[in-house]
Order: C-alpha cells, then structure tokens, then sequence
C-alpha cells in the first residue's frame, strides 16, 4: 500500500500548512466552504449596498416631500412617472414615493436601527458580563438580577412599553431595541466569560502578575467574542425585525421616514385592494435581508462553536 | 333573511348607554334602546318615543310620550322612565364621557301624565331637543339597583338590566370577540329584517374587508378608502355611503409669539396674518387630495359643515388651489422665501390623516412654505395640541348635533372654558363679531333667526381664514350584494336599518 | 469454548479510512491481529495511532465520514466486514462486548441503571423483567458493587467514577460475551481505583474464558495484565508479540524508544531517551515506513514500506533494521 | 473530634539543610471554598428548608517549606487539593488560613515590590497544553508579553528575547508568528514554560505539567524540566499523580490525602520504605513496566468527599490496619527518621 | 425547591414594581387619557369631573401609591375605558390568547421535532438540507408579514383563483363554547377554522426555531460516548433513538418549549393585531393606544405572574426530566 499523496513531514514542524495561518484565515476558509453561508452573505452584502449607497442609487429621495406628486400615487410597477422623467419599476406607494427608492431608504434605516442597536448593545453588554463574571460576587449577583429582570420579560412588550412611553423616531426606535437587547448579550458574555476565566491562560497571565485591566480585555474579551458575535448576527436581523413589527404596529419610525416594516405597514392597507406591490416588495426585500443574515450567523453558528474547533 | 353579521371597526367600551359618549357605544346602544328624539340619516329630527314637543315657554320643553310601547321585559313604557333615565345620567361613575353634557341645562323634569313629560331649563335651550337624541331611554323597573345609579356598568356590560325599547334584544356579549343581537318582535316600530344580529371587532381594515370578502361578515363599516374602488368595481359587493358631518381642518396658531414650529421667522408668528392664512389655503389641493388620498369618498370643504345641514349657507366654492397667488401673499406678507411650519396630525385618528397631512406638508412646500410633518398616536397628539405644541395641526370635528353652532362653538370662538366656548380651539383663533354672532344664536329658540345668525358668523370666520377646512369625510359602508343600506350622516352603523334588497 | 486453534478474533489487513473535507485520514492502516479464548491482549500506542479506530471497527461502530475500506474482521471465521448490520447488531453486545475511556460518557445519563442494564440484556434474549433484573444484580456483584439491588434503581451521576465503570463493565458481562475490547478504561480513573480494576478484569477473564483486548497508551497497565502485546503506531501494528518478549526485547526501534522514555525506578535524574520529533498528522503520513523521519536507525530501505516480520519466535515487528 | 493541631508543634521538629533558606515556606495553609446561601435560602430556611453553607475544605493546615534548587514532588488521588496548594504557592489563590513567605518575607508585611517579586517569581506550568494559551495571541505575543509590561525587557528587543527563549525550550523562533493551534500538545507545552521563563522565576509550579503528554512527548519535555534546573537553578514545586514522573524528578516527595499532607520524605526512602499505609497502598498500585503479572488485594473504596471527611485520620475507612483511635483521633505528622514525616497513629506503635 | 421557588417570586415581584413604576409613570408623560375618552363636546366642568373620578387629578406618584395599596388586596383598578375591572376584562381575553398560543405551541412541537430529529440524524441528506433551508426562512420572516400573505394566500388570493378553494376566515374568533366558563372556541369546526392561520402564523415562527433547536441538541447528543456505548450493546435503531436520543433532547425541547410559550404569549400581539384575534395582546395594544392604564399595568402584572410561573413550571419539568439537576443547587 504506498502513499502517493502523502507527503513528508519535516520533524518537528507545526501540524498545519502554509506560512502563518491567522485565526481570521482559517475563519475566511471555513466560513467559504458553507455556499448556503456564502449566498446569505452576498444577500447581505447586496442589501447593504443598496441601503448605503441608496442616496446616490435611489432614483428619488423619498424622504423629500416636496418632491413627490400625489398623483402619482399607488401607480403599479412599470409606470412612468407623470412629469415623464422616471419610471417607478416597482411603483409607487400611496403617497407617490417610488417604491424603489423608498425601499433603499427604508433599508437604511432598517439597517442603521439593527446595526446601531445591535453594536450598542453588545457593547453595554460585553462590559456588563465581563465585569460581572470577572468581578463575581456582589457585583455580579447585582448585575445578573438586573438582566434577569430584564429578560424574564418579552422582547416585544418591552419594546412596546418603551416606544408607547417615548414616543415615535428612529432614536427612540433605537433606545427600544438596545433596552431590549443588551441583557442578551450580558448574560451570554458573562457565561462565555465564566468559561473563559476558569481556563488555564486566564490563570497563567494572573501569574503573570498582568494588570487585570489587560487580562479582561486583552485575553478574557476576545475569547468570548465569538458566542457574542454569533448572538450579535442573529440579534440584528431580530432587531431589524423587532423594528419593522413595532413599525407595523404604529409604534415605530414616523410616516415620514418609513423603514421596511413601516412600508409594508403601509402595504397592508392596500393589500386587499390589489396593491400587491406596496406590502410585497419591501416585504421581500426585509426578507431577503433576514434570510442573508440568518443564514451568515448560522453558520458562523457551526464555525465559532467551541464544540465543532477543531 | 335571518342572521346579519356586521364587522365593526371600533368595538363598544360599554354597553351602559349612559357610561361613554362615543359613536361606536352610541350605535349600538341605538339598536337595544331609543331616545324621546331620533335623527334621520341626514341628521333631522324625528319623534322616536317622543312623538311630539314643543317649547312652553323660553325655558321649558314639553315631550309628548308614545303610546302603547313596551320595554323588551314587556314592561310599558311611561314618563317614569325618562325621570329614571335622566335623572340616571349624572349618577354613572367614572364615566370617562359622561352623559351630562346632554342633561346639563335641565333644572327640573316634571311629569305631566304618565305620557307627558316637560323639561324645564335654567336659560333657553333651544336645542334641547337635539340633546334628547343622546339620551336613549332605559328602563326604570329593569335598570334599577341598589347602587345610587340603579344597574352599574358592569352589570350593563353583563346584560343585566339592558332592557330598551329598541328594535333589538341583548343576547349575550363577549367583549372582542362578538356581540349578538336578536330581534325584539313586540317593537312598536318597522321590525328589523334579521332575527339575529352579530357583530363583530375588526378593528384592522384590511382584515374587515378581507372579512367581507371572505364571507365571514355581512357587512362592514369603514372600509379603508384605498380599497374602495376595487370594491365599487366588485360584483359581490355594494356600497353605500353618506357625507358624514366630519370635516378635517387645518388649525392655525394665531395666539402665540414666537410660536413652535416656525423657526426662521425671528420670532413673529406669520400664522398671525391672514394673507399667509389665505396663502396657506390657497396651496392646498383640495381637489388632489380628495381624489388621491381619499379615493373620492370626500367631499372639498369650504366650511365646517356640509351644505343643507342647519345653518350652513348655499353658495360656499372651495378654494381653488392657485400656487402662484399663494406665493405672491406669502411675498405680500413679508415672506417672499416662504418659512418653515411644522404640522401635526394624529396618525389613525381620523381617515388617512397622517397620508393627508404628508401630501398637504408637499403641497405646502410646493409652495415656499417648507413643511415638515409630525405625525403621533392620536393620545399624543392631543396631549400635544392640548398644549399647544403645534403651530399648525390637522384634526377633524364631527357635529354630532349636525348643525352649525356645534363647530363654531367648538373651533372658532374664542376660548372661553366657563362659557364653553372654544374648547378645541386650539389654534386660539379669537374674532369678536364671530364670538357675538354666535352667542346670540345660541339664545334664539326661533329656528329661523339662528340659522342665519350661524350663517354669518361662519361666513365670518371663513373669511378670514381663522380656520382652514380641507373636506368632509364620506361614510362608506360595504355590504355582501343583496344588502341595501342608507348612508347616516353620523356615520352610526344600524343593523335594523340594513335591508335585503328587493 | 472453541478450540485454541481458532482464534476467537481475527483482523487481517484491517483498513479504516475517515474522509474528511482535508482529506483523507488513513486511522487503522493495514493492522493483523488475534486473540483467542481466555487471552489478554494489550493493544498500545500513543495517542492518534488507531487503536479506538480498531476497536470500533471490530464491531462496525464508524460513524461517517468514516469506513472500513479493507481486510476482514473475522469471528469465529465469520467476516464482520461484510456481515449485514442486523448480525452485527445481534453480535454486539452479546458476542463481542465493549468498554470505554470516559465512564462519565458511557452512561446515559438521564436513564436508570437497571433500565440501561436490562435493555441490554433483552436486546439479546426474550426474558422477562424479573429474569433480567437478577441478571443485571448477578452482574453488578460480580464487579463488585456493593447493595447492587438498591443501586440499580439509581441514575449513573449517583456513583462515582470507578463505579460507574464498574457499571459499564458489568453491563459488558452481562451477555457473557466471548470477547471484550476494552477502550483504555481506566485512563480516567486514579491510581487506586486503577488498580481494582485492572485486578478484577484480570480475574473474570479468567473465570469466564472471555477474550480481551486492552487498549492503552500506557505499557506499564498492559505490563501486568496482557499475555501479549501489540504496538500500533500511525495506523499499523509495528510490533507483536508476547508481553516479556516486548518488553524486555524491543526490536522496534519505536517500542524500543518508547519503552525508554518511561521513567523508571534506578534512574532518578538522568535524562530519559527521547524519541525526537513527534507523531505524523495521520493526513500527511510520511512515505514507506511512518516511523522513519524518527527513526534513528532509519536505512534507505524504510522508503518502502516494510512488512510486519516474524523476528523471533511469536515475535513479529514491521522494520527493516530492528534493533538487535 | 478535634485533631491534636493545637499541640502539634508548628515547625517540621527535624532541621533540613536544604531548609537553611527556604525560597517558599507554608505554615497551617488552609483553603475552604464556601457556597454560601443567599436571601432567598435565608427566606426559605424561615419555612423549614434546613439550607446551610456547604464548605470543602480543599487543603487543611499544612506546612510545608521548600529550598532553594530542591524539586518537591507532591502526590495524591484527584481531588485531594495538590492543585490548590500549587495555586496558593503560585499566588493565584490566596489561603483562607495560615502563613506563606516568600524568601523569608511573609505575605502581609511585604512591599509591593517584594509582592512583585514573589509574584513573577514563582510561576506555574499548566496541565492542558490547549487551555493554557490563549488561542487568539501569537505564541511570541504570548511569551512576549508579561516581559514588557513588566519592563524586564524593551518592546524593541522583546523579539529577541522570545527568539532567545524559544531556542530555550527547543523551539524554532521562526514559529513566533504562528497561533497555538499550529502546534503540538508537546510544543505547546514547551510555549508555556517559555512564557513562564520569560519573567525570569525563580520557582515553578508544575501541576499535572505532563499529564496530557503522549509518552515520547512526556521524556522530551521531562528532559527540558531537567535541563533547566541545572542551567538556572530552578526550584519546583511539581504536582502529579504520576508516581513514576515524581519519583524521577523529585528530590524530595509529599504525599496528600483529603487535602492533608500525609507523608513527606526524600525520594528515596519513601519509594523505599513508605511508611504511611495510604502511601504504601499507592505505591502498591501503580502499574509498572517491570511488573508482570501482580497478584495484590488493592487497596478499598473510593475517596471520600472534601465536603464530609471522615473523622479522625481521614484514611481509616479504606486503610487495612486501621484501629479505634484512628476513627477518633487525627494523627498529627511528625518525624519518624531523619528528614521523614509520617501522619499514621501506628507509628507511635 | 422552596428556595427555588421564592427566588422567582421574589424576582416577579421586583419585576412588578419595577414595570408598573415605569408604566404608570410612562404613561403620565405620554399624554392625558381624558383626551382620548372624553368627547369633543364635554364641557371644561365634565372634564375636570372626569379627572377627579379617575384620580388623575392627583400627583402621579400619588397615584402610584394608591395603586399599589389597592394592587397589594389584588385590585388594579378599573379599565378608564371600559368601566370594568381592569382584571376581569384580561381575563376575559385571556382565554383567547392562551388557546392560540397553546394550539401555536402545540403544532410547532408537532411539526418540529420530528422534523429537527430528521435533520440532525441524516445532516447530510437532502431532504434535512431542505428542512433547514425552509425553518430559516421560518424564522427570519417577520411574524406580521407571514400572517399578511397567509390571509392574502388563503383568504383572498386562492379562492378567487381556484374555484372552490375553500376561503379560510382571517378575523376572529369564530363561534365559542363554553367549558367550565371559559370560552373555548377549539371544541367546534368553525373554531378550528378560525384558529388555522393565526396558529399557524405563530407556529412557523416557533416550528422553525423548534426544528433547528432539535437538530442542534440531536446533532450534539449523537456523537455521545453514550450512545455509542449503547450500539456496541446491541441496541436496535429505534430503540437508541427514541429512547436514548430522544430523552436527551426532551431536556432542553421541554424547557425551550416552555419558555417559548412565554414569547408566544407575548407575541401573539402582533398575530392578534393582524387576525383581529380577540385576545389580551390586543387587548394591551387597544389599551396603550388609548392610555387605558389600568389594563395595562394589569396586563403586565399578569404577564409577569404567568412568566414567572411558567420559568418555575419549566425548571420543575427540567428536573424530572433531568436526574442530574437538583433545584436547591442550581445558582441560576
Ligand atoms: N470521526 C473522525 N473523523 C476524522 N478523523 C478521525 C475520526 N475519528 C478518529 N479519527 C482519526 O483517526 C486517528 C486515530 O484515532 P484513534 O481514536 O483510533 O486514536 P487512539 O489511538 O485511540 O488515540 P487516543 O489514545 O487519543 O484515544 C486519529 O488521527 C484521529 O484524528
Ligand atoms: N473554586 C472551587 N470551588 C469549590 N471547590 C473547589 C474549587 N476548586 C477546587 N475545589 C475542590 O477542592 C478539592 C481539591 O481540588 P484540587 O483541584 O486542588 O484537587 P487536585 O488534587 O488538583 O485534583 P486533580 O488531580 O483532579 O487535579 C476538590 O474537592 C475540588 O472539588
Ligand atoms: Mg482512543
Ligand atoms: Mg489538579
């Protein structure tokens, strides 16, 4: 039996291969072998695109008033604008704003409100978890009662209360969802992190005699980042949701700046009267986005657990 | 013919039909129960228990009683249950809308025989009559407990003591869910086509039409006007519709300086000047609106209350939008770059209300006047409007009395709460020929004398844009094919007026 | 029990192969063995070198992407290889028997000890529940532990480690199997508990007659237990034979090298021979000989890969230049 | 109940030489983890709920000094609190009783710099070769580290001086730049001790430093542990189970049972002659290569629970001489030869 | 046990205060609920005596007080809008919401679980690739739209394009029966018509996160020593799946499960909203709408309580289904 394939191994030589293989190479690699992983991504990176890049992409800026014709409203896909200089490929809304653009825009701020609030509270959520894990005692017990609190309550009415009580905008909007969602990621930092503290480098660098500050974020955080950043995918599409249900409810953002859930809110309404294209396509377009994200955390879901390193 | 189902866009609070002043109780409080006074569906009044009365004297009326009626229980029905129900009124707890403001200006009831009663009044009151339209009589021996107002509320709510001499009987109520009527066979009246009614909360318009579409429901009231064409065109459907006595209005600040809102004027209130009210106007699209946003069930305004209602006068064109002129009054005023306003407006208050203030914030901007919407829930706007947060705002008002007296005391007067002037006037629009029109209009019991007093004093204040009407909501209701129904200009929804076509 | 001069188990040419998204990982690589009835025999080798995979293997329990790819397993001279998975399963558990590293992981632990016991017998036979409940105590004694009656009735986290192996050891007698591969079972476990195991295996292999297999990475536990042993490295057997023999004349020069690098008393302080280098990745294995690029007897010849060669008498090693 | 700790003299009653300066010296270290019970516990205990704090009593009242260059190997079953000592020597837990110096200085009257000085001077070799590196620093991050924020070194030379440690260990300092996942359990071990060097200790503690080691890999780095005594003089405190590793290294060996240390002695003459019938018992046990074919009555039953020793000498329940005053009474450890500790009442035969 | 129990009191308490403190306050800042529940016309003098009747007169921290003193003897008020115990108007509504969410809950096990433990048994088949593919799109399309184009499907679209489709009603309740004086509308045909899109709407939602939650656990329980250990007994397939695997993922399906139903309840708002579902989620929504705060701070009360319980109910059920989990230890 001979090995063709097989190859010699230099003694002493790492096990793997060439030159130096970061930790985000080898993520790049395993995350490329997933093509469902890599679809969702190119959904992502294209619905970002169109949101970002909407202002200069957008055929119409919906957002400004005095631009829209009213009678040039609820037109189906296809038609040409009344003054003749744009045609409305995915019509126009009751208010006459061009579907298209008024999706880019609303992605904008679908987007803006779930990366924003996201970020934000992943951050307040990684300081409260790390310190409360890495302090324990008292300060933990308090933290953790108070994300306890927080979470023995669904996301939903919590976000309604808030939102009923501040009153409509995207910043409220924001305040809401990162309300909703720091706890989350508080507990789950703080559960990586009791894992983490117990392993035997957070020990040696105590030995090490290094000033806590650098063991708690130099070698405690990025340990626990990935369950944070597997939570934080998810947790943006869930905010993306969250702000389109809250929209929908008449809750969230103004009428004036409508995102995704506020459009196909607006959508709603002229679903039965055979107006697929106002509830449809934005409705596609934030489920698009969903599925993209979704399908990135999942599988970076699959490649960041612990259990599956290999 | 025997069921109906109805879907409501607004469930009843409360079955008491004297808790909670409010069209959607009212309606159905006039299936089960009936006042001395009915209006017709264009708002006139008819003998309902009453089949006749007349003034006395300035400060007394007398109510002649229908004979021969019974209570659902079979009890008859005498002038003891009008001092009961009247009486009754002031004594529901907690009512968030009380019955009083109906009641209010009587001082005394006396009763002449079982079947005549006379309400005696402090000051005259001539519209007494239209007040007795809110009263629905209850009846003594049924709605009688031992709490000081007889049955409560919740007892109401339960069924218990709801005995009317309507042309329906109470069945049973699950609160969101369904409300059954059947009908009471001993009415003195035309009996109602159904033996039993249903009704049912879908608050959700989509889902109400999907509902009626589906078959789930018979019929149903408000449906959204986007759907309203492809319903008109719909073969199983039929529509009715009726200009409601609701007029949406713009508000102006005209007290305040500088007031919120208005930025870039160094502080002056340019509200304050009737050529920018006047250009205000005149960039409005009433026409636009109504068409586009309204689906064509509205009706352009150019007063506060549609034309053969009392007190309204023949000859009132609707502003024709001209935005050049608006501009040159803007330019006249001292604004010839406009300035920016921002405009309020509840969002689902009233039908379409933010979509219509977003296309008059385009229109308006069109023409210089840069606008920015503020659209809140409607519990937030008001608390808003209430403190005069707005420099202008959009809200609708809708005359219950269906005459003119009832916007004009409500918009345009000046603010006066002892007098009860000017309540919603929020705008804080204040002209004393208005005010002096209108107040002795209120004292003339001679119908013909107030009527044109109301007359000029809202010609008054159309005149000098103290207020800017924009339309009048059309009723619509839309029923399965076969269903006929007349259009109310209170916009109640009456199952007993639902007819099988012929 | 059979005659002595069939084996109870045979593996020839043994060939277990994961294929892996990086490739192909050769774990058992050719491997020849056997045991007969009532013999010990030590399977060893350092981590990584197969010896599970073997294990597994005899009785058909690789999981994908995993495979056997070649040679035979023979019972009783019946080929397990190409046996039907409903024989296999009939064999498992009552002919051939298993116990494994981790006994916190061999027990199911949200199950009840009689109901993993009993299961196990009654996957075998049609008795009835009395029958198979003293079965499982008869069974529980015999490995001594202590109350068996009132201990059936607990849940596996209820015992402590060395009695949980007992366990998972009992329940391998229970069918009175001919042959029992034990997975370094106690690897896990202290020193002491260690050692009444290790005695008490010993004891009912030779009550019973039961065949064994031994898997370690330890020679000393195998020292005293194994009449043979055989030295897995990287997927292939490199030595064989009987347990003096191996230890005290290795001719491998990786059994020799590993038999070196085991502190041993009389040396305190010196330096340990080591074997430089470390084990290959089973991914990239070196060509011909494995041990090679470690080897420091290592001729041109260890380009091809040499067979496993009787040396001496029931002494086989797989090198081209062994150590004398 | 009470053991006799009180009369028991604090001070091993025989004088090492080796004990003329002791670099580590442990007097009546005690460890007690305690769970406490909270609000809702106490409220609950109102209804009858009869909850208590739960305390292990990891390591008790030990004494324990180790020289300058000596390697004192410490042994026992698992659980029985060798890893807690070596972390309370290592500075990375701190004693819930009793006294540790560092070079004649004991903990509260020491300077912050002498804190420092104990704290980088002793370090501690890890079991779990994965574990112990943190998987997202660069293994010349990893080493580098602690030098540079302790100043020993420039951050310009640091690559130099791990490049220099690296060698140290055996490893090519070309791999700096690579992550621990590249590595071999062997190599990463060796990455541990660089990182231990590098702050330049005195003393190391070495818990289980080989135990996850294949054979081969375990002679290469016992080799390095050798090695590295002899070129720095380094002193060690090495925690295993594995006798044969201890014996092999030690100078001298302490025997732990149930958090207590039972029997101390020079290699030697403890796998000599060992004198406590729980030490003998492990010796019996341990398998080895020259060994074949034991036949021996192992020793009884398991290890019994930190949190509910037995009382009296904690051994009596498995230990075959056990008689009645060793249910009753803790024997004290005390000299019995020169240089030899024992804990056991049949001493005083 | 005990200890177990009075934490989560404890912690149901705390959250009562805590929300009703922030909801009564909050909703003093949002507006005056007179403005809502007056009408137009009511004279200033109707106003203020509508305030003083509703005790909105006083300070809000008043307010506050007085509402807690009543609440402690289990009184929350009467709805402002309703005129009815705010209590008694949830439970009225509560029914509705609780027979939704189980029946949602229920089909999403149902469908779930078989489905999750197909997929985690054969990751690699097609048909598991398709599962997953289609949960994820279960769990990324928000609820509201899901439910729109399920009455847009089988209310409107199907019926009008297949002749004799049968139109599936998208509002209500449909008829109710009355059991033991509850209102059940699951005991009749035309209430299980009812209750087929909304559950179904909330059951995609759940089924999905079932599905993936049940491979996940199966995936992980596979590879176990233990059942490994379990084949090398002789075990047949069916035995060691559905014993072995099946009692190792029961642990945390159950106690997700549990919990979910929390979520369910919770989000049944939305499903209400849409389906016109006569149940307490709309009930809040009418309510914050309308500043009827008597029936919200009720509603969150009894939120509260029933999460409360339900976490308890699940822990309970964790322990018997695992023997390894003592409650009194758990530092949760
Ligand atoms: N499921 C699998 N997929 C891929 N490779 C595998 C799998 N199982 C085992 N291997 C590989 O097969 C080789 C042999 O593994 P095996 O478990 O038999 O080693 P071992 O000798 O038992 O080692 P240890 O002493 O660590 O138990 C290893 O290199 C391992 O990586
Ligand atoms: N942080 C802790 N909290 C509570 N108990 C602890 C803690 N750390 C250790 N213990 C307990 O203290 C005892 C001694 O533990 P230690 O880790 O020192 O044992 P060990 O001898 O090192 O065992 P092993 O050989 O398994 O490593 C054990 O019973 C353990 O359960
Ligand atoms: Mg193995
Ligand atoms: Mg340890």
């Amino acid at each position: 039996m001979t090995d063709a394939a097989a190859d010699n191994m230099p003694p002493g030589a790492g096990r793997a291969a060439p030159a130096v293989e970061t930790p985000w190479r080898r993520f790049m690699a395993d995350f490329c072998a997933n093509r469902l992983a890599l679809f969702g991504l190119v959904l992502v990176i294209v619905v970002a695109a169109a949101a970002l890049l909407a202002p200069w992409l957008a055929p119409q800026n919906p957002y400004d008033i005095a631009k829209l014709d009213i009678f040039d409203s609820k037109m189906p896909p296809g038609s040409a604008s009344s003054d003749g200089t744009l045609t409305y490929w995915l019509g126009t809304d009751g208010q006459a704003r061009d579907m298209l653009s008024a999706m880019m825009y609303g992605m904008r701020v679908s987007l803006l409100v779930g990366a924003v609030s996201v970020v934000v509270a992943l951050a307040i959520g990684t300081v409260v978890g790390l310190t409360a894990a890495f302090f324990g005692g008292r300060v933990d017990a308090f933290l953790m009662r108070c994300v306890d609190i927080q979470l023995s309550f669904p996301a939903i009415l919590v976000a309604l209360i808030l939102l009923a009580v501040l009153g409509q905008g995207v910043d409220k909007v924001l305040y809401a969802l990162i309300a909703v969602q720091w706890a989350y990621f508080a507990r789950a930092a703080r559960a990586a992190a009791l894992v983490e503290r117990e392993k035997e480098y957070v020990e040696a660098a105590r030995c090490l005699a290094l000033p806590r500050r650098r063991i708690l974020w130099r070698h405690l955080l990025p340990n626990c980042l990935p369950p944070l950043i597997v939570i934080a995918t998810v947790e943006v599409a869930h905010a993306i949701a969250l702000e389109a249900t809250l929209s929908f409810l008449g809750l969230g953002v103004p009428v004036t700046e409508p995102s995704l859930g506020k459009l196909i809110a607006n959508g709603f309404e002229f679903l039965m009267a055979g107006k697929y294209w106002i509830a449809l396509f934005p409705g596609l377009a934030l489920a698009m986005a969903l599925i993209g994200i979704n399908l990135v955390g999942d599988h970076l879901r699959d490649i960041l657990n612990p259990r599956n390193a290999r | 013919a025997q069921e109906l189902k109805v879907g409501l866009s607004t469930e009843p609070s409360s079955l008491d039909p004297q808790y909670h002043n409010l069209s959607p109780n009212n309606q159905i409080a006039l299936h089960l129960f009936e006042a001395l006074v009915a209006q017709d569906p264009a708002q006139n009044l008819q003998p309902a228990l009453a089949v006749s009365w007349k003034a006395i004297d300035d400060t007394t009326w007398e109510f002649k009683l229908r004979e021969g009626v019974t209570f659902h229980d079979g009890s008859p029905f005498t002038a003891e249950d009008v001092v009961f129900t009247i009486d009754r009124a002031a004594k529901v707890p907690n009512a968030p809308s009380p019955f009083t403001q109906f009641t209010k200006q009587i001082v005394g009831i006396d009763v002449v025989d079982p079947m005549t009663v006379r309400l005696r009044t402090a000051a005259p009151a001539p519209l007494l009559p239209v007040d007795m339209t809110g009263i629905r009589i209850m009846s003594k021996k049924a709605a009688s407990g031992p709490a000081p107002e007889g049955k409560t509320t919740e007892q109401l709510n339960r069924g218990e003591g709801l005995v009317g001499t309507g042309p329906f009987k109470f069945v049973e109520w699950s609160r969101g869910n369904q409300l059954v009527l059947e009908r009471n066979d001993a009415y003195w009246g035309p009996k109602p086509a159904w033996k039993k009614v249903i009704f049912r909360p879908l608050p959700n318009a989509a889902t109400r039409v999907a509902g009626l579409l589906s078959g789930d429901v018979d019929f149903i009231e408000n449906p959204p006007t986007v759907d309203l064409p492809k319903l008109a065109s719909n073969e199983r459907v039929t529509l009715a519709r009726a200009l409601s006595n609701r007029v949406i209005y713009i508000h102006l600040d005209q007290f305040a300086e500088p007031t919120p809102g208005i930025p870039d004027t160094n502080g002056k209130n340019p509200l304050k000047d009737k050529n920018v009210r006047h250009a205000l106007s005149l960039a409005l699209d009433r026409t636009a609106i109504v068409q586009r946003i309204m689906e064509g069930f509205a009706v352009p305004a150019a007063d506060l209350l549609p034309s053969p209602m009392f007190g309204t006068r023949k000859d009132t064109p609707v502003e024709k939008v001209d935005v050049a002129r608006a501009k040159k009054l803007l330019a006249d005023a001292g604004y010839p770059n406009g300035f920016s306003i921002t405009l309020g407006t509840p969002n689902g208050r009233y039908i379409n209300d933010a979509k219509v203030a977003e296309t008059i914030a385009a229109l308006w901007t069109r023409a210089g006047v840069k606008t920015q919407i503020e659209a809140s829930a409607p519990p937030v706007f008001f608390k808003n409007r209430d403190e005069h947060k707005y420099s202008a705002y959009l809200a609708g008002w809708g005359a219950t009395t269906g005459e003119m007296s009832d916007p004009l005391r409500a918009l345009v007067a000046t603010p006066n709460r002892e007098r009860g002037m000017g309540g919603t006037n929020k705008g804080r629009y204040s002209n004393p020929a208005v005010d002096a029109k209108l107040v002795e209009a209120m004292r003339t019991v001679d119908d013909e004398k107030r009527r044109t007093l109301l007359q000029e004093a809202s010609k008054l204040a159309m005149d000098d844009y103290g207020i800017l009407p924009l339309h009048f909501e059309v009723s619509v209701w839309a029923m399965k094919k076969g269903l006929t129904y007349t259009g109310r200009a209170d916009q109640y929804t009456l199952a007993y007026l639902v007819a099988p076509a012929q | 029990m059979s005659d002595a001069a069939s084996p109870t188990l045979e593996l020839a040419d043994l060939k277990t192969h994961f294929f892996t998204r990086d490739g192909v990982v050769r774990s058992v690589d050719g491997v020849d063995l056997q045991v007969g009835a009532g013999e010990v025999l030590g399977l060893v080798g350092e981590s990584g070198s197969g010896k599970s995979v073997t294990g597994f293997s005899i009785l058909g329990l690789i999981d994908p992407p995993g495979r056997i790819v070649g040679g035979q397993v023979l019972y009783r001279g019946e080929d397990l290889v190409q046996a039907s998975s409903a024989r296999l399963r009939a064999l498992r558990g009552r002919n051939i028997a298993m116990v494994f590293q981790d006994p916190m992981m061999t027990l199911n632990p949200v199950l009840r000890v009689d109901t993993q016991m009993i299961e196990a017998i009654r996957a075998h036979e049609a008795v009835d529940d009395a029958t198979a409940r003293r079965r499982a105590v008869a069974a529980l004694t015999q490995v001594g532990i202590p109350s068996p009656e009132a201990r059936l009735r607990s849940y596996p986290h209820q015992f402590s480690g060395g009695m949980r192996q007992r366990v998972a050891i009992a329940i391998a007698l229970l069918n009175k199997p001919d042959l029992i591969i034990a997975d370094e079972p106690t690897t896990a476990l202290d020193v002491t508990i260690q050692g009444q195991i290790l005695f008490e295996m010993r004891k009912l292999c030779q009550e019973t007659g039961t065949a064994l297999i031994w898997i370690t990475h330890d020679l000393a536990v195998v020292a005293g237990l194994a009449d043979r042993i055989a030295v897995m490295y990287a997927g292939r057997v490199v030595e064989h034979g009987a347990t003096a023999e191996i230890l005290e004349r290795p001719r491998h020069p990786y059994t020799h090298g590993l038999i070196g690098s085991v502190p041993t008393r009389g040396h305190r302080g010196q330096a340990l021979f080591q074997i430089p280098g470390m084990a290959p990745s089973p991914l990239r294995l070196p060509q011909g000989c494995a041990f090679q690029p470690r080897c420091t007897r290592a001729v041109a010849a260890c380009a091809a890969m040499p067979d496993l060669q009787e040396i001496a008498p029931a002494h086989q090693a797989r090198c081209w230049n062994p150590v004398p | 109940m009470e053991g006799s700790g009180s009369v028991e003299p604090r001070r091993p009653a025989w004088p090492d030489p080796l004990m003329a300066s002791p670099i580590v010296d442990l007097t009546g270290i005690t460890k007690r983890f305690t769970q406490r019970v909270d609000l809702a516990g106490r409220i609950a205990n109102v209804f009858g709920a009869g909850l208590h704090e739960t305390v292990v009593q990891a390591v008790s009242d030990i004494d324990l000094a180790i020289g300058e260059g000596e390697v004192v190997g410490l042994v026992g079953e698992s659980g029985c609190g060798k890893s807690t000592l070596g972390r309370m020597v290592a500075g990375i837990l701190e004693p819930s009783d009793g006294a540790i110096r560092y070079r004649g200085v004991a903990l509260e009257a020491m300077t912050s710099a002498q804190k420092r000085a104990w704290a980088l001077g002793v370090q501690m070799i890890f079991q779990d070769p994965f574990a112990s590196l943190n998987p997202r620093l660069r293994v010349g991050e990893t080493i580098g580290e602690a030098p540079v924020v302790h100043g020993l070194v420039d951050k310009g030379q640091a690559a130099d001086y791990v490049a220099e440690l690296m060698r140290r260990v055996g490893l090519d300092p070309a791999y700096a730049r690579r992550y621990p996942h590249q590595f071999s359990g062997g190599q990463r071990q060796r990455i541990g001790i660089a990182r231990a060097l590098a702050v330049k200790p005195a003393f190391l503690v070495c818990d289980e430093a080989t135990a996850a080691l294949d054979v081969s890999i375990q002679a290469q780095v016992l080799n390095l542990f050798m090695e590295l005594r002899q070129s720095l003089g380094l002193t060690y405190l090495f925690v295993s189970h594995n006798l044969a590793v201890v014996e092999h290294l030690s100078d001298r060996v302490a025997i732990m049972y149930l958090g207590r240390i039972v029997e101390i002695a020079p290699t030697e003459a403890l796998f000599d002659a060992p004198n406590h019938p729980y030490t003998q018992a492990l010796l019996s046990e341990v398998p080895k290569l020259e060994a074949r074919r034991r036949a021996y009555r192992p020793i009884e039953g398991e290890l019994p629970s930190p949190i509910d020793p037995p009382p009296g000498c904690a051994f009596h329940p498995r230990c075959p001489h056990a008689g009645a005053r060793c249910r009753t009474e803790r024997p004290a450890l005390r000299a019995i030869a020169p240089g030899r500790l024992s804990a056991c009442h049949l001493n005083d035969g | 046990m005990l200890v177990f129990i009075i934490r989560r009191l404890m912690q149901a308490v705390v959250v009562m205060v805590v929300m009703s403190a922030l909801v009564f306050g909050g909703i003093y800042l949002v507006g005056n609920p007179v403005t809502m529940l007056i009408s137009d016309q009511a004279s200033e003098a109707e106003r203020l005596a509508v305030i003083r009747d509703l005790g909105l007169d006083q300070p809000v921290w008043q307010q506050y007080l007085t509402f807690v003193g009543k609440a402690v003897v289990g009184e929350f008020g009467k709805s402002f809008r309703a005129g009815e115990p705010a209590m008694q108007l949830i439970f009225q509504h509560m029914p509705a919401t609780i027979e939704l969410a189980l029946v949602a809950m229920l089909l999403a096990v149902l469908v779930g679980v078989p489905l999750g433990m197909y997929a985690g048994l054969r990751p690699d088949s097609l048909r598991a690739r398709g599962i997953m593919t289609v949960s994820i799109l279960g769990f990324s399309l928000p609820t509201f739209w899901v439910g729109l184009m399920l009455i847009m499907l089988f209310a409107v679209a199907l019926p009008e394009w297949i002749p004799g489709w049968p139109r599936l009603p998208s509002s209500g309740r449909g008829p109710t029966v009355d059991i033991l004086g509850l209102k059940l509308s699951i005991f009749t045909a035309q209430g299980w018509l009812h209750l087929l899109l909304p559950a179904a709407t909330l059951a995609l939602a759940k089924g999905a996160l079932i599905i993936r939650l049940t491979r996940a656990a199966t995936r992980e329980v596979l590879p176990m020593d233990y059942v490994k250990f379990a084949r090398a007994k002789g075990l047949s397939e069916r035995r060691i799946v559905g014993v072995h695997v099946l009692k190792n993922i029961a642990i945390p399906i159950a106690t997700v499960t549990g919990l979910e139903l929390g979520q369910v309840i919770a989000f049944a708002v939305v499903t209400e909203t849409i389906f016109s579902w006569p149940g307490m989620g709309k009930l809040l929504i009418d309510s914050i709408l309308l500043l009827d705060r008597p029936v919200v701070v009720a509603y969150l009360v009894v939120i509260v309580f029933f999460l409360v319980m339900l976490n308890l109910v699940v822990d309970i059920l964790y322990s018997v289904l695992d023997p390894r989990v003592r409650l009194e230890a758990q530092g949760r």
